[in-house]
């Protein structure tokens, strides 16, 4: 089986190839500067990362109108929160960016009691999910923000598979009644998404047909699950159904369901502790609704270490190899020849 | 846009917002009582505070809550809503009967201020987050071109916070000369006097070096309190920091700048005890919980 | 069946009582206290609320000597953890306290980067746990704390059933390498162990037999879950086993397969967000070894509102009414009834 | 307890550290563009800082990195560690040659200082937390009436978190007059200057209203450090704020006030001509990356 057709996906080996990567950060700052040009009530707020999470993009827009609607608080995440709910009481609509383990860590209060208790129309850019942040290390790997984000009422939570689909997905939830978190990674990444591939927020959409397993990724490990999806098809004649959870929060049960239903055993993948996060939701509607097998596959509640980010999903087993040998083990299968040559 | 019914003549007079601010604590007492928990103290130091900026110093409509060109009041020490809420019954946000179920399952008023409540303008209670969130309502005013004007109530302990100082730079850089903090500088917070807790003085000093413009004043003095909002309305292209003195507990003898009383309801005997300290004149007769809980006073001779 | 003999409980009749009820804090203040007169390198911390935390015990302290090991930081619970952690590198054990929301939300990245990374011995009181801290309302409920707290790798997470438990978890967990958080409730509570109950952090302790049902309760939640399952097997002949999750991190994992696989149904109670807390823990733990239904009740996602403590519990369904309607619920046990006698 | 080797006699010249200073510059250069990311900017500005500290100031023996009696470094702004790792591996704390595995997967040098390194006294990098870990060092001296000094270095831009506010009004609550914060006041943060991302001055009368003795450097200058360094030391009864004035990516040309070169890291050619800038004598010969990566100059010309 192959790709999904009703996705109008990007073959995979197109999606290989590096030169095509494309960062998340990117499309954020261009699809916010475009959603600031049609909305006048958009504004923008940076805590000394405007470089870094694109937001710079309006702080240095053309158009003098667009720019003023910029607003650097310097590196405060608490209040630059407080100042994004602050817009919002008043009628604006305020994009609060920083990298995402400080933005829904140490603002976490505060998105609580200031936006989501009065659940304001507050839009959080989170880059630098998971641990693909790289050689920082540790202290900026965002592993606990679905934990932390998804625990809060009233929260949104989408995550961007790819760079193509940041912007539709900003699109889709720019008149969302309530605050939304748009979870992304740092660097670039394959691209599989096409301005043809249906979105819809709140669905879960399936990239590739399987019956024998249904993988649920999100964000840029959906190239990798597909990929070992492949693999195992290849090797194992398995054939892995394979999904993109775009929106975490609120979840897609009945298509998580009818997967499970349809085939019998389900994985997680995500770039996150294994405690509490995509894993975690899976397995709360699972264990509630239909107790199926699961793999949850993310970081085994470590702290990671400093590296290249494609050394680091190998180390940690997020690459498409990793996945592919976690997959296999889960479904028993024998030891085999999968990517036995390079990838 | 039709006129505001606030700020409202009738309240020129000092008489009036004296006579109000009886009442209000009247309606403060009775509630915490009622309820059998809140934070009778912070609230009773904040009364005249209050209860001018709801009548004679900003603009607002009790009749349209939502009307976006309305002043806006954020009650950063969230657990002084007591007062909050009383002024906005007074005011007409909501019927007055509400303030007889505070905290109680299945009613409107929270424990602590929730936008939902009509004429609250920010959810707190968590401390030290209001005056980021009076920030950004102060800068979209800016960004409008408007003439609100933004009001934040801080409590003195709550300056502990770091995010106070975060919004304070934030204020300051950006010039919001249509934002007052105002600090309820009551010398109290829960585990004792400010100075042994934790130690804010110089506060000017510290505000000062913040870029605000401050103002120090007795915050229980109508003309006074007049005053430093007119000065705080003159000051350009800063933000202004209104310190004012007060008394927790003010009003209530047994109360008065004792840290003990910062959240705790009066039982029965020194309800009416405080309720008898307050009482004088008709005005109480007014007060909304005084007349549900009229069969608990018989006898109690408020 | 009835309470398990080994555990050596207190009779349900007689844990009803409000005039036996106590609360954890209380216990809590009298165990550091008696721990800080013991240890030397014991410091006490607080966040302008020792009165309500019971670090006051220390800071009044008559013995002068445990007095000054008493400092409060004022209103800043950022501040308070990482002073606490300055003191765990020199060699201090610092117990720092706060109500839970604030302590493990306002602070969540202090414990992330200042404490767990480099898995410092700092021990954290949590009171007010849940949504029976009451009147206060939605702004002052701990119903993420669990969430939060099970992402962060090194964590160690205790909850105490009742007061009676607080000091031998206490101390239980002194030793302990690596940061503790001990979750308590605010009010006085029903008391079900006595200085007989058997204890050992990590370890999940059957408190009644039963082999139709498995539930795992945390906090005081476990008593009603225990009255829950009385009734349960008065009016339904249902025997459930209930068990105390004194430990969520890490989590014993054997005594929650070794129940699913003996009763093939399980639930969790606990005073928390039904996302990511224990439910998610076990969830988790089933999905992935032994898929066994799971009920998780809990606080179904919302803020709650105001009221008093039990007023609350009945509202969101977590008293022994509540408990017990969701289990016959997912039992699909004919509509009875139970606690059709005023409790 | 034995004498501690640091301060070191040998260092007593300022030629000697000034030596040191261009030695660890020459290792942030190697390092960060080895590693293909990093802080040189940050680093940069706060080498003579650092090289005296840990040379002239404080008392360490990195043959025993957990002696109790240790005075105590906390590098709040730990994306700055590359002056840290370079400083304590001249110490000896561990190999030289970790330094040329910065930032890489299996290594021991992390990107942000983590207390699993030998030498390290706090894991940061997560800004603004670092104060408060030092507070809590200097009072478990207090506590223990040891003479233990610790000192903490924070970046300018950091100041914007609250949390150091915090910190500040603990330090003065509790006369911390063995800890001592210094401000790496190079006048940049990510975003650009200081001034215009989010005002700072007046810095001094800030930390002086928060109780603070301030002290004001040039913070390139050995001797002037060094007398603040002795000032801070006298002061009894309060903590003591050193502002040194620096200059972000300090001797290397292109790096030097240029907000970009905050976190990235040289190139071929960048690195060759930052090498070659801060070249001139044998020490730079000592630089463990520049030997690693001797082949890599060769015909560089450094
Ligand atoms: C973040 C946070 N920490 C702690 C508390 C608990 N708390 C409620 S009121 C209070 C003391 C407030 O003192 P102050 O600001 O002086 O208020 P006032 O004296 O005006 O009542 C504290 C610590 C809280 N509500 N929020
Ligand atoms: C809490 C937090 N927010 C944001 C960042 C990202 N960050 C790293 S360095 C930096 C700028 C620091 O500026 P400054 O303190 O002036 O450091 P220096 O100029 O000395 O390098 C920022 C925003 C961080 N590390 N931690
Ligand atoms: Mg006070
Ligand atoms: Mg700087």
């Amino acid at each position: 089986m192959a790709l999904n057709p009703e996705m109008n996906l990007v073959p995979l080996e197109e999606a290989a190839k590096q030169e095509n990567w494309q960062a998340c950060k990117k499309a954020y700052g261009a699809a916010l500067l475009a959603l600031a040009q049609e909305r006048p009530e958009v504004v923008c707020l940076d805590a000394d990362l405007a470089n870094s999470t694109e937001g710079r993009r309006i702080r240095d827009a053309e158009d003098r109108a667009v720019a003023r609607r910029f607003f650097d608080v310097g590196i405060s995440e608490q209040d630059l929160v407080g100042t994004a709910a602050g817009f919002a009481l008043a009628g604006k609509l305020p994009y609060a960016n920083s990298f995402g383990v400080f933005l829904s860590g140490r603002a976490w209060d505060q998105i609580r009691v200031s936006v989501c208790y009065p659940n304001l129309k507050v839009r959080f850019g989170g880059p630098y999910g998971g641990i693909t942040v790289g050689p920082d290390g540790s202290t900026h790997f965002a592993i606990s923000d679905i934990a932390l984000l998804r625990s809060l009422p009233n929260l949104n939570l989408v995550s961007a598979a790819d760079a193509a689909q940041v912007a539709p997905l900003m699109r889709a939830t720019v008149d969302v009644d309530g605050p939304v978190y748009i979870r992304m990674g740092r660097v670039p990444q394959p691209v599989i998404t096409t301005a043809e591939t249906p979105f819809e927020f709140g669905r879960i959409d399936l990239y590739r047909e399987g019956h024998d397993l249904a993988v649920f990724a999100t964000g840029h490990l959906v190239y990798y699950a597909l990929v070992a999806a492949e693999e195992l098809s290849r090797v194992q004649g398995v054939e892995a159904a394979v999904l993109n959870v775009s929106t975490i929060k609120p979840l897609d049960v009945e298509t998580i369901l009818e997967y499970a239903d349809r085939c019998n055993h389900v994985a997680t993948v995500e770039e996150h502790n294994v405690y509490g996060g995509l894993g975690g939701a899976v397995a709360e509607v699972l264990a509630e609704n239909d107790p199926t097998p699961l793999k949850i596959i993310g970081v085994r509640d470590v702290f990671a270490e400093s590296g290249e980010p494609d050394a680091l999903l190998a180390k940690y087993g997020l690459d498409a190899r990793g996945i592919y040998r976690q997959l296999t083990d889960f479904l028993d299968l024998p030891d085999n020849e999968g990517f036995s040559e390079p990838d | 846009m039709p006129e505001f019914p606030y700020p409202a003549p009738r309240f020129a007079d000092d008489a009036e917002i004296a006579e109000l601010a009886r009442l209000l604590r009247c309606e403060i007492i009775c509630m915490t009582h009622r309820a059998g928990s809140g934070h009778p103290g912070g609230s009773l130091s904040a009364v005249e505070l209050v209860a001018l900026l709801y009548t004679q110093v900003m603009r607002h409509d009790p009749a349209d809550p939502e009307r976006t060109d309305r002043d806006r009041f954020v009650l950063s020490k969230g657990h002084a809503c007591p007062v909050l809420y009383a002024v906005l019954a007074h005011a007409g946000y909501f019927p007055a009967e509400e303030l007889c179920e505070l905290r109680r399952i299945g009613e409107l008023l929270q424990g602590h201020p929730s936008v939902h409540i009509p004429g609250v303008d920010a959810s707190t209670g968590s401390l030290g987050q209001g005056l980021s969130i009076a920030n950004g309502m102060a800068l979209a005013a800016k960004l409008d071109g408007t003439d609100q004007r933004v009001y934040c109530l801080l409590g003195d302990g709550e300056l502990d916070e770091g995010q106070v100082w975060e919004a304070a730079m934030t204020a300051y850089h950006y010039k919001l000369d249509n934002l007052t903090a105002i600090v309820d500088r009551n010398g109290l917070q829960i585990d004792g006097d400010t100075e042994e807790v934790m130690s804010l003085e110089p506060l000017d000093e510290k505000w000062e070096a913040f870029g605000f413009h401050v103002i120090e004043c007795d915050g229980h003095s109508l003309p006074e309190l007049r005053a430093a909002f007119a000065e705080a309305q003159g000051v350009r292209e800063r933000p202004v920091c209104l310190i004012a003195d007060t008394h927790k507990g003010k009003g209530v003898s047994f109360m008065e700048d004792v840290a003990d009383w910062h959240g705790k309801a009066p039982d029965e005997a020194l309800f009416r005890k405080a309720i008898r300290e307050l009482s004088g004149g008709e005005p109480y007769r007014e007060a909304c919980c005084l007349k549900y809980l009229e069969n608990s006073l018989k006898g109690g001779g408020a």
